[in-house]
């Protein structure tokens, strides 16, 4: 198992960052989250078929790259730290992974290379985004028709197919159909973090495709997927809050001094640094171990609750030690902790993630 | 001090409000008359529209006048701060000038204090106030000026001279606001309201007679407007509505000056973190069952107990004259902040999910992700946590002071550009 | 219902304090812990004859002077402050309680007069000292023997009678025997906290006297009792901890300036100040409670938990802000760490009492 | 540099034990052939014991000596700081004198750093060194001494000089600890372990030759010193034992000194706070099917994890010759402490009420209940958190350092007395 990025990884973060950080500095987010549809089709146009990150993770056999969650941990990360906005997450990976994992070979042939190029916007449809273990209650199928609600699906406005998990009878099934076919209603719902579009979908009978069955133990394992990316998406955003703010430290004098002088601050920037430290390293270990096969069952979930926890820390540390400063809308650091605030909830809340830590460990234990 | 007796009291402001109080007057003209009663502030000085009542002698009065459902002299926003510093540190002409039309509500005010440069480090201000000409010429940045872009004047501190320590070359004036040098911005926050503004004085002017306190004596007035701040629990309060069920034009006009006042506070009970949210929600969406969440509630509810406990404890010690340093204010400050933080999170679990929603769909009509994007303030606003920290570990505890970066002449202190 | 202490309350705390601060100091409590019965039968003579301290909130119909759980509480918590070696707690508190609370009155007339003088030394068995409700499993009493283990009670090497709470057929009862009865086994404990002595009792087939009978409700009030007089003893030792380390650090000296005026240790100090008044507050309110029989109905469980945390948060800056030397057995600091380290789990852990207190208020919301 | 192949020196290795080594030697006679063999230390200079190997080369040695279960030279305890300081900074005639009854283990050393009035701030000593008549009279105080009690000499600082900035005026020294000036007296910790020592120096004496580096340089030789301890982890290990079935009067005679050198160290496996219990105790007593207590024992676990993953990650961009900083060492040290300490906070609840137990009657013999009484030195021996946290704030961060008050002359700068 990969214990560390390959010279090869590191160079691809460089090509990722510096693409974001010329096409989402924080005038652009903010330009593009009081927009409605919320992201650039220009730039997520070049960052599909110039820079080809969409298609990172998918075997080549469907217009992928064949890489694996590690390179798709780097994107994620890059994306964290400079908040970019657009389908990525929804589309490639929520939807992505969701077909990879569980689609028939016909629909991965005919709906991965689409997504790959971005012309075709996916995402994902999960009835409830607390715990994989509740999914598929409020959505059903029966006999080709789908009914139910979605109260929060992530970029649905902007997507043209919906890949939803659906309860049957017995079970659950991966389930395909058109945004705007008949049936379905998208409405937009107000996001706290305004840079992730959300929306409620809901089903009248709406007539659908059947593309795979479902296990629950493949249900926890897109979940487990699905946090690790969201994990590297968060330690990203940590980092610039660290560095941000122990920067701002640095050039900010009260007193005669600049702030960053004063023990306290330095104290909990040292402990903020550590916590990062670990977040980080558990979750490049989380994106290993999946791409191995190996490691720890219930690593994913480790990520995503350390990873929470301290991405929450960071920002309430960034805004307190900028004193008022932070509290504006002018300043940027409320878009990362709004981000924070909103990721710390989607998929499982940290305490969600460490019951479900001591529930993977003891049935293997 | 006035001999009158609490009986007597009784009697003069019941004879004097039945001859003089009319529902149907406009708020201005009510105010007048109340105002040139001497009924308005009693414990002013008789001088100034008082009667040096006690404070248990105007206590009557107020009772009274609430029993009555008098509406009393305007008293909100920053304009409170104005008038009482004024009133103990302005020369009698000021007083004279200002302190009626306060009382009226005919002039409205604005505290210029903090600065972009200088927020914990009020003293480090770096606004600068020239005399030319026999008047104050007036270059600089202010922020968090509350009601500053309906202000007529304001209470401002500035540097008069860089050649000494920083505390010594502060003076305070009276500025007018509606003058060309001056113009305000309102100053957006995280959680989208605008409750502040920022204030830009470029070759703004001041009259000599508007200086207060004498040059160089800012700073000893500035600690008189802020000590009522603390007393008076920061400007930064609701001030509540026309209460019960009084009818008339002066309680129409009442209540439209109360609702502007307010405008600029309506998410302050947000960033205390809605505690008394926290139970009826996690009863209704179940999550009072989750174990892990239970802690947590019961976590608050101890902090909350604690708090409110430990600040009636330290009232009861005031005002039994104990000479046991009792540090209410920065302890009740911190409490608020780590009691904020802890309902947030507790609110972050009840919600799960749907913690990502905001807006009038979302929990509570949106006062939950209110809570969640306004708890950063309290830790900031009216003193960070960490300059309760110093004040209780140094006043209270009396620990030893920081070492000291910034005697010596303000020029030569090292500050923000 | 009682906001705050009167006159004479404080007054009494100046007796109590003058007392232990002249009976316990830590060289005598050094002495004592490292005795086998562990306290020093003369100071309690004194305490119990001479100040009275015994007999506090006794009625007066037993010997007693009729006061109750807050100036109980101010003497523990003069005893938490000074560690105070000596059979009050179990004799006084735990077995006078459970007396007051449910022996008939011919077992109250016969006993507590006795228990008040300080002639007779009691101790209450329970066979579980972590939850009310799981008292009466292993101790159970038919046909008026007793049998089964107690592996923790307070000071039985020290007492003369028993008072016991055993399961019967259905429900429980309270009995009472002498420790040198046939079937009664007493063994020391080698306790982490040598100030407070711990035996395991068990009784095989023992010849009991039934007293009286509980319910569980009763119990549950008992425990109460016991709790808050308990969470008086933490928040003496936790203000004496805060008090001593803040002293500490105005005279211990570390690159040329006294520790205390390191911006770190200063925040943390007021951090702990704060903890330290409110769990004080909430201890004292708990008392007021008791004594109105009005107030909250989760507010011992409320002070334990706060008045536990509080004193092991103090325990342990305690001894980082003295450095190496708070690690010395020499000084004093440990001996106050390892009470609150014992009492933090003695009648049941803070995260116990938190969720009883979800419990009682979910009960009567 | 020396130019053997690895295949060689294998070669040659083999050779040699096979002529010298005897498992029915003495150990101290095996080491004396050991050492003039120039077996025991080939990273040395050839002048000194060694062969000028290169660090690969000296693996492969070590590698055949372990493989053929080799006892190697004295190792225990303080001896190799003061080894390889004098290897580094002494003269020629100190390290012929002191060298090699170090390695043959005849001379047993101790190191005389802290003082009671300098932890955190080591240079802040006070101990006195006079040049009296060509000899060093010593006066003062040292703490924290590990095996000062069998120790024949000690590493010492003192202060030579108290009229220039305290780093200036301290000098390292070789001092005997047999004579009638030095008084070692055993420390008693909080658990009941005694692993350190105090030493007292009244007119202690050391001569004018076994001074190392000069006067006045003695804070650059301790430097040195310390740099090994934290590269060698702390002289605070634990050494193992024997390890596989050897037989003969040598693996007697090395038991028998391991145990004695790791007596001091057997609690520190506890004030680690043994995670590795946790998960067994929480299983058998059920604990675990607490829901409370099922997330501080995630939290644990992803501490832990957090931390080894940290810090292989760091181990691999150091050699990988990353130029970005890593903070290793202090960030270990502070993930130790926060470790321990949720360790022990989860030990106490899987315990509940039988924590209030010790002694081997008690869960795990006991352990447990010295994990809680020992937890407490994690976060202070070896440097204590807040030690740590500035160090990684200013060398890591890059925060700008604290206003220094111990600046000028050592005699002026306030201290303990």
């Amino acid at each position: 198992m990969q214990t560390e990025y390959t010279e090869d990884q590191e160079a691809f973060r460089e090509v990722v960052s510096r693409f974001l950080s010329d096409k989402s500095q924080p005038a652009m987010v903010r330009e593009l989250m009081e927009s409605e549809e919320g992201f650039d089709s220009q730039v997520w146009q070049q960052l599909c078929s110039e820079v080809g990150l969409s298609a990172t993770h998918f075997p080549e056999a469907y217009g992928g790259f064949g890489f694996g969650p590690v390179e798709l941990g780097i994107i994620a990360e890059e994306m964290g730290r400079y908040i970019y906005c657009g389908p990525f997450f929804a589309s490639c990976v929520m939807a992505g992974y969701a077909l990879l994992a569980s689609a028939s070979e016909e629909a991965k042939a005919s709906l991965l290379p689409e997504i790959a190029t971005g012309s075709t916007i996916a995402t994902l449809v999960l009835d409830n985004l607390n715990s994989p273990a509740l999914v598929g209650e409020s959505l059903t199928a029966r006999e080709g028709r789908l009914s139910g609600n979605a109260p929060l699906v992530v970029d649905a406005q902007n997507a043209s197919t919906l890949i939803v998990i659906a309860g049957e009878a017995s079970g659950l099934g991966l389930y395909c159909l058109a945004t705007d076919a008949t049936g379905v209603q998208i409405a937009a719902v107000e996001a706290l973090d305004s840079t992730r579009k959300l929306a409620s979908v809901s089903f009248a009978n709406a007539d659908v495709r059947k593309i795979g069955d479902i296990s629950r133990n493949t249900l926890e394992q897109i979940w487990d997927y699905l946090c690790v990316a969201l994990a590297h998406e968060m330690i990203g955003g940590a980092q610039h809050l660290l560095e941000s703010t122990v920067d701002y430290t640095k050039v900010r004098y009260q007193f005669g001094r600049p702030i960053g002088s004063f023990q306290s601050l330095k104290h909990r920037c040292a402990d903020l640094l550590m916590e990062v430290e670990f977040a980080k390293a558990v979750t490049h270990h989380a994106a290993f171990c999946l791409a191995a096969g190996d490691g720890e069952p219930y690593v994913a979930s480790m990520a995503k609750a350390m990873a929470a926890d301290t991405y929450m820390k960071a920002a309430k540390e960034a805004i307190q030690m900028r004193g008022g400063i932070g509290f504006t809308w002018e300043e940027d650091t409320h878009l990362w902790y709004k981000r924070a605030k909103s990721s710390e909830v989607f998929l499982g809340t940290p305490a969600m993630h460490r019951e479900r830590m001591m529930s993977l460990m003891e049935e293997t234990a | 001090m006035n001999e009158m007796s609490l009986d007597d009291i009784t009697g003069e402001v019941n004879a004097w409000l039945d001859e003089n109080w009319d529902p149907n007057l406009s708020l201005e003209d009510w105010r007048r008359i109340l105002v040139d009663g001497g009924w308005a502030t009693p414990h002013w000085p008789s001088q100034f529209f008082g009667r040096d009542f006690t404070l248990e002698q105007s206590a009557v009065v107020a009772r009274i006048f609430n029993e009555r459902g008098v509406v009393p002299v305007a008293q909100t926003g920053p304009r409170r701060l104005a008038a009482e510093t004024i009133l103990a540190m302005g020369n009698d002409d000021q007083k004279s000038r200002y302190l009626r039309p306060i009382l009226t509500g005919e002039h409205s005010w604005c505290q210029l204090f903090s600065e972009p440069g200088s927020g914990s480090d009020l003293a480090g201000l770096s606004t600068k106030a020239q005399l030319v000409d026999g008047r104050w010429i007036i270059n600089g940045q202010k922020v968090w000026n509350t009601s500053a872009h309906h202000a007529d004047y304001g209470i401002l501190v500035a540097r008069t001279d860089w050649d000494v320590p920083k505390h010594q070359g502060i003076s305070f004036f009276l500025i007018h606001m509606h003058q060309p040098g001056v113009e305000v911005r309102p100053l957006k926050q995280m959680n989208g309201h605008a409750s502040f503004n920022e204030v830009f004085m470029t070759d703004a002017v001041v009259a000599a007679e508007d200086l207060v306190g004498g040059e160089g004596n800012g700073w000893a007035v500035a600690k008189t407007t802020l000590s009522y701040e603390r007393r008076l629990g920061g400007v930064g309060r609701s001030f509540g509505g026309v209460q019960g069920d009084w009818r008339g034009r002066v309680y129409q006009e009442y209540e439209k000056e109360l609702t502007i006042a307010n405008e600029p506070y309506t998410w302050y009970p947000q960033r205390q973190g809605r505690v008394d949210l926290v139970l009826p929600r996690a009863r209704e969406t179940g999550a009072i069952q989750d174990p892990a969440t239970r802690q947590e509630i019961a976590r608050l509810i101890c902090m909350q107990k604690g708090a409110s406990l430990a600040s009636a404890a330290a009232e009861a010690k005031r005002k039994s004259g104990s000479n046991e340093l009792v540090p209410a204010g920065s302890i009740g400050k911190l409490a608020a902040s780590v009691i904020a933080r802890q309902a947030a999170h507790v609110h972050t679990l009840i919600s799960s999910a749907d913690a990502m929603r905001s807006g009038p769909d979302s929990a509570e009509n949106g006062l939950v992700a209110e809570v969640l994007i306004s708890v950063p303030a309290i830790s900031i606003a009216g003193g960070t946590d960490e300059i309760q920290r110093n004040i209780i570990s140094e006043r209270v505890l009396t620990m030893p002071k920081e070492m000291r970066a910034d005697t010596g002449p303000f020029r030569d202190i090292k500050r923000n550009e």
